[in-house]
């Protein structure tokens, strides 16, 4: 059995109660625990179960609270009060909500392809919990710490995608599908410019471990990348399909697109599944770009990522209040035109500085970030200018334009009475005066 | 300030490019013959001296003996206005009047509410179809001698069966 | 300018999001300790020490203090406000109103029999129920007998139970709303606070004593 | 090379989040790209023509209420003034005066309103839509004060309107038009810079000129191509010539343009109001009982009467027999005109569109259906 995970402090915690009598536990300092001895195995198949459960209620209590500060924060943005009746400030109005939902009626479209239709929301919320067991809460706490574990968000976020389009497929409906076309399509394009992004920063960790990254961020990665971090924000935003690029939803649009047929808690595992990728983006962005639970020591590793965290949340929820859609066209224009090039250029760059100083030190790497705001300035710049095809500095009408003539003073009726055809066709011009008083 | 046309100068002028298309004229309406409705606002539209471009509004009236389709016409370029009606269906019988959509493109869901509504037909429309009741309505609810469904009936069943149909309770 | 558009818009929406909120809160409204020892009457610190139980209420967010609501005296209700006394059973308010839907059935009245001047109101419904609240039967009575109301909590679960009889008008209490009687106005009658009870007060017409009456009457003759 | 791809027929509405009502559109689509709409109507249809040819004039002002059911003040203007000219009423002074403020204030809401949509259809989750809508509010509490009603008015009377405004009326009027500058200030400065807005809206469903008018499309879309046709300065009715005010034109005819032209007016309506009350006189506010009874008895014949409303000309044309009710009411509703070119305006553009060009022609199902 391997001894590594011993280093972590939730599974050592709770292993080492229940075999401390192994040679492994007592090495540190666990005096006896309540297996015997050679009942590693089991203690381990417990523990590991036990965390199980406690990563996935921490994480559903995390969205019942995110989604009443959502609507709490909603409510003020927009000048309101937000959820304030039932409860504490409200807060147990989503615990009322998931009540509801779970005993509302649950109805299955006659045309819809059943074991697909169940299936769907499964396999979003599958997903979106997994990617909960490589985050680092704190120092030590963790659920594994996989050496590839980048690469494990990637692939595990983009499954999402695969969901939506059967959720939508299965459940037979035109909108729906044209929802499902979209989520497609923003994967694809987002995928790509999401781990583009993210090279810069395995360059700098010269790790995918997220434990490694987080070793490696003398100063946080946001002020060493800020090009990979505008760019992996954006593309996140676009990946858990939030406004601005809340396409697959689009309530004006498509009325919840692929969700429309779903209803009960089957819809209300799709609402979970949203959610939880929110809080997982937060804390991923937390992690690589803001040092994760790195702080100042006093307070403690847990209560540092937990800020950052709510931060980032915060900064989330202010881009959704704010931004009206972007069309589709213009999202994946913006992807392949824009956001591509900008994380061509950081690869580049950061590939150029590390030749330069290989191992950056922290002053080495507040050298790099001296260098790559600049670049990221002027290239985040030049893309937009590339990009803006609409002339932006005109909202006032043009003078010249042609403008449609008016007549202020009525002709004369009389003028035209008994007149020749071709002598009112000769004194029409004169009664109209153009677009005048 | 739009100065409406008097309707004898409007008829006139009107006379002038059409003849024989005026029916007759009282202040400041215009009658004109329905089947020169096409030519007399085309006229309106294009010649210099009335430039009619805008058509206001279309509508129709019952008038139990005959139906009258009104336009009020707008000339942007001179700032005018005027008039125009048209006796349609005298007897009540197959009330139909040309369509002035090939001139005035604002007057096709005018007349698609005047045919839904009233029950004059538009020769020439291209989507001459109901607009705001559904396909097989019975009847046109804004003409006067429109019985609404429920009076119908109560009128076409005789008393022993409407009181079998309220018995089912 | 390219770029400065989003961040003003993030700036706006910030600005909206410390100012406090315009929800007006109905029926009641959720209180801090602040506000909960200003609904007590109290300073906050004697407040938390002399009721404990309601100042962590208070603190967690459970406290509530109703709300008055902050309405024109115009405002038209959907409680009307009747004076049997100064109804005449003339009908005008049935004949204006569009929907046709007050009753009224009136029997000779016993009073002033020889007059011809008064009759016994026997039925007086107005089905709120199809009432569209345009006030024309209020702008049509002669002698202020009706007024809009300023009540507003008439939900029922039967729609039967949406008319009001003579009966429920009368008993209801008279909160006259200001909607074309502008001598309530005139008088600063807060229909939210006081009532006016003696019918007396309640119109721009006194009704004319019995001499009066009489003198007419007889003069007239 | 080009993939073949097969069009889908999807049937929007006519419950939909965005169709401003119940409206109902079949949309053929070749994948994101619309290739063909139907608009079908009538669902809010309520026959208020047919309903107003047994009420008499006054009790009409209630059905009118509920046609444009967020201007029904203007909407109580356009009738009235039908009113009055078929019967020939000289109305008071002050109520003139007293329906222009009224009318106005209309005109600011309905705008705000139609921004706010406009918005949402963009995407917006209702930040703007909310924004707007809280300025509506303060619209609607002054309407309150005029008439103890916010959205079913039935303010004006034929000679004027039922009721002097109260004396709260007057400053809570001054401090409400100061918001509602602020408000709109603040409005631009987040919406009319935006480059989403601008990327989303601008060089989006372009009419020409001549179609335009051709189709007879008037208000605030007829403006934004810059044709400069208000009928509060071309036909002026009540006082309007007595006010001076700028029409604000843009010359794009794009959605962006329709947006900006109705933030434009929503402040030049201010500016009419502050003169308004400027020039307000004391006096009565609608004729006596002898001058017009209350039923009003028009002598036979036909009457047309229009004002610049908040979506377009809107105009009534009321015919009599000499009866206590009107023989015919029409209602020339500009929603349901201005929607004549929703086929050139949304076909060949993109389904994220759909919403927002629907929204820029600023209808209202309520006018539309009737």
């Amino acid at each position: 059995m391997p001894e590594a995970f011993l280093d972590n402090s939730l599974w050592r915690n709770i292993y080492c109660v229940l075999a401390g009598d192994s040679s492994t536990c007592a090495a540190r300092d666990y005096s006896s625990g309540f297996f015997p001895a050679g009942m590693e195995w089991l203690a381990f198949l417990v523990s590991a179960a036990i965390i199980i459960f406690l990563i996935v209620n921490a994480v559903l209590g995390g969205v019942i609270v995110l989604i009443w500060g959502e609507r709490r924060l909603f409510g003020r943005f927009q000048s309101r009060t937000g959820p304030n009746r039932w409860g504490p400030f409200g807060t147990l109005t989503s615990v009322a909500d998931a009540v509801k939902t779970m005993f509302k009626e649950d109805l299955v479209p006659a045309e819809a392809d059943k074991i697909l239709f169940n299936l769907a929301p499964v396999l979003i919320a599958a997903p979106a919990l997994t990617v909960f067991a490589i985050i680092p809460w704190g120092v030590g706490t963790y659920v594994a710490d996989l050496n590839i574990g980048v690469l494990f968000i990637m692939a595990i976020t983009s499954l999402t995608t695969l969901s939506v389009l059967t959720a939508a497929w299965s459940s037979a409906n035109r909108i729906a599908i044209l929802s499902a076309l979209r989520s497609v399509a923003l994967l694809i394009s987002y995928e790509i410019p999401m781990a583009l992004a993210l090279v810069g920063v395995i360059m700098l960790a010269g790790s995918m471990s997220l434990g490694d990254i987080i070793a490696a961020q003398g100063i946080p990665f946001i002020i060493v990348q800020p090009l990979a971090f505008f760019v992996f924000f954006i593309a996140a935003m676009a990946e858990m399909a939030r406004a601005p690029f809340d396409l697959t939803e689009a309530e004006s649009e498509l009325a919840a697109g692929y969700l429309n047929d779903y209803a009960s808690m089957k819809f209300g595992l799709f609402f979970l599944a949203e959610f939880m990728a929110e809080i997982s983006t937060a804390a991923i962005v937390t992690t690589l770009f803001l040092s994760g639970w790195k702080g100042f020591d006093p307070i403690p590793s847990h209560f540092w990522f937990g800020a950052k965290l709510i931060f980032v949340l915060f900064v989330i929820i202010w881009f959704r209040m704010t931004l009206p859609r972007l069309r589709v066209d213009q999202v994946l224009k913006f992807a392949w035109k824009g956001l591509f090039e900008l994380t061509m250029i950081n690869i580049i760059v950061t590939a150029v500085l590390l030749a330069i100083l290989p191992n950056p030190s922290t002053s080495e790497l507040w050298i790099m970030a001296a260098i790559n705001w600049p670049v990221a300035i002027i290239s985040i710049w030049g893309v937009s200018k590339l990009l803006g095809t609409a002339p932006y500095s005109h909202p006032q009408p043009d003078p010249n334009a042609p403008s449609y003539p008016v007549g202020s003073e009525s002709i004369p009726t009389d003028a035209v009475l008994g007149a020749e055809p071709s002598n009112a066709a000769n004194q029409a011009p004169q009664a109209q005066q153009e677009g005048g008083n | 300030m739009t100065t409406p046309w008097s309707g004898s100068t409007l008829a006139k002028a009107i006379e002038a490019f059409a003849p024989g298309s005026v029916e007759s004229s009282a202040g400041a309406d215009v009658w004109v013959k329905p089947d020169s409705i096409s030519t007399v606002c085309e006229g309106l539209k294009s010649r210099p001296e009335f430039k009619f471009d805008l058509l206001s509004s279309l509508t129709a009236v019952d008038y139990i003996d005959h139906f009258e389709v009104v336009y009020h016409l707008t000339s942007l370029p001179m700032n005018a206005s005027a008039v125009l009606k048209a006796k349609v269906g005298r007897g009540r019988t197959e009330a139909s009047v040309p369509s002035v959509v090939p001139i005035w493109r604002g007057a096709d869901y005018q007349e698609r509410e005047v045919w839904d509504l009233m029950g004059i037909r538009f020769e020439g429309h291209p989507n001459h179809k109901r607009i705001m009741l559904w396909e097989g309505y019975p009847g046109h609810p804004l003409r006067k001698d429109y019985v609404t469904y429920d009076q119908s009936i109560t009128l076409s069943i005789p008393d022993d069966a409407t009181e079998k149909l309220g018995g089912d309770e | 300018m390219i770029g400065l558009g989003l961040p003003r818009g993030f700036l706006i929406t910030l600005k909206n999001f410390v100012r406090p909120p315009v929800t007006e809160q109905y029926p009641d409204r959720h209180v801090g300790l602040l506000g909960a020892a200003k609904e007590a009457g109290m300073n906050p610190v004697h407040f938390l020490f002399k009721r404990p139980g309601d100042s962590i209420k208070a603190i967690a967010g459970l406290a509530t203090v109703p709300v008055a609501v902050t309405q024109s005296s115009r405002f038209r209700g959907n409680e009307f406000t009747f004076y049997e006394d100064r109804c005449t059973a003339c009908a005008s308010c049935a004949k204006y109103c569009p929907l046709g839907i007050i009753e009224i059935a009136s029997v000779p009245g016993q009073i002033d029999a020889q007059e011809g001047e008064s009759y016994k109101l026997e039925v007086f419904d107005i089905d709120i129920g199809r009432c569209m609240f345009c006030g024309l039967c209020v702008e049509a009575c002669p002698y202020d007998a009706l007024h809009m109301g300023t009540d507003f909590e008439r939900s029922k679960y039967v729609r039967d139970e949406l008319v009001i009889t003579k009966e429920e008008l009368f008993a209801a209490p008279k909160r006259p709303s200001a909607f074309y009687r502008p001598q309530f106005e005139e008088k600063r009658f807060d229909p939210f606070q006081e009532t006016i009870d003696d019918y007396h007060n309640a119109g721009r017409h006194e009704r004319p004593s019995d001499e009066e009456l009489k003198r007419k009457w007889v003069d007239e003759r | 090379m080009a993939v073949k791809t097969q069009p889908v027929t999807v049937n929007l509405g006519p419950q939909h989040p965005s169709t401003h009502g119940v409206f109902r559109m079949r949309v053929m689509f070749d994948g994101e790209e619309i290739v063909d709409v139907e608009p079908v109507f009538g669902y809010l249809h309520r026959g208020s023509e047919k309903l107003a040819e047994e009420r008499t004039y006054t009790q009409i002002v209630t059905l009118t209420d509920r046609m444009d059911y967020v201007s029904s003040m203007l909407n109580n203007q356009a009738y009235i003034l039908a009113v009055e000219k078929l019967a020939g009423i000289e109305p008071s002074p002050r109520g003139v005066w007293l329906r222009m403020i009224a009318g106005e204030l209309q005109r600011i809401a309905s705008h705000l309103v139609a921004t706010g949509f406009l918005l949402q259809d963009l995407g917006a989750l209702g930040t703007p839509l909310i924004y707007s809508m809280r300025e509506r509010e303060n619209i609607l509490d002054l309407f309150e004060m005029l008439c103890g009603a916010r959205i079913t008015n039935s303010y004006l009377r034929p000679g004027g309107v039922f009721m002097d405004a109260p004396g709260e009326f007057w400053p809570a009027l001054d401090r409400g038009l100061d918001d509602i500058v602020r408000s709109i200030d603040d409005l631009e400065t987040y919406l009319s810079g935006n480059e989403i807005v601008f990327s989303r809206t601008k060089g989006t469903a372009v009419l020409p000129q001549e179609l335009l008018i051709n189709a007879s499309i008037t208000g605030p879309m007829l403006r934004a191509s810059g044709v400069d046709w208000d009928l509060r300065h071309r036909a002026p009715y009540d006082y309007y010539d007595r006010i001076s005010f700028e029409r604000k034109l843009h010359t794009a005819s794009d959605n962006y343009a329709r947006y900006w032209v109705r933030v434009q007016e929503a402040r030049e309506s201010v500016n009419i109001i502050r003169q308004c009350i400027d020039q307000i006189e004391p006096g009565p506010v609608r004729p006596s009982f002898d001058d017009v009874p209350r039923l009003i008895r028009p002598p036979s014949g036909d009457a047309y009467a229009a004002i610049e409303g908040s979506k377009g000309e809107l105009g009534f044309y009321l015919v009599s027999d000499g009866g206590i009710a009107p023989y015919r009411m029409h209602v020339r509703s500009s929603s349901l005109i201005n929607l004549t070119l929703l086929r050139d305006m949304l076909i060949g553009g993109q389904f994220g569109d759909l919403f927002v060009t629907f929204g820029s022609v600023d209808l209202n199902m309520g006018e539309v259906d009737r």
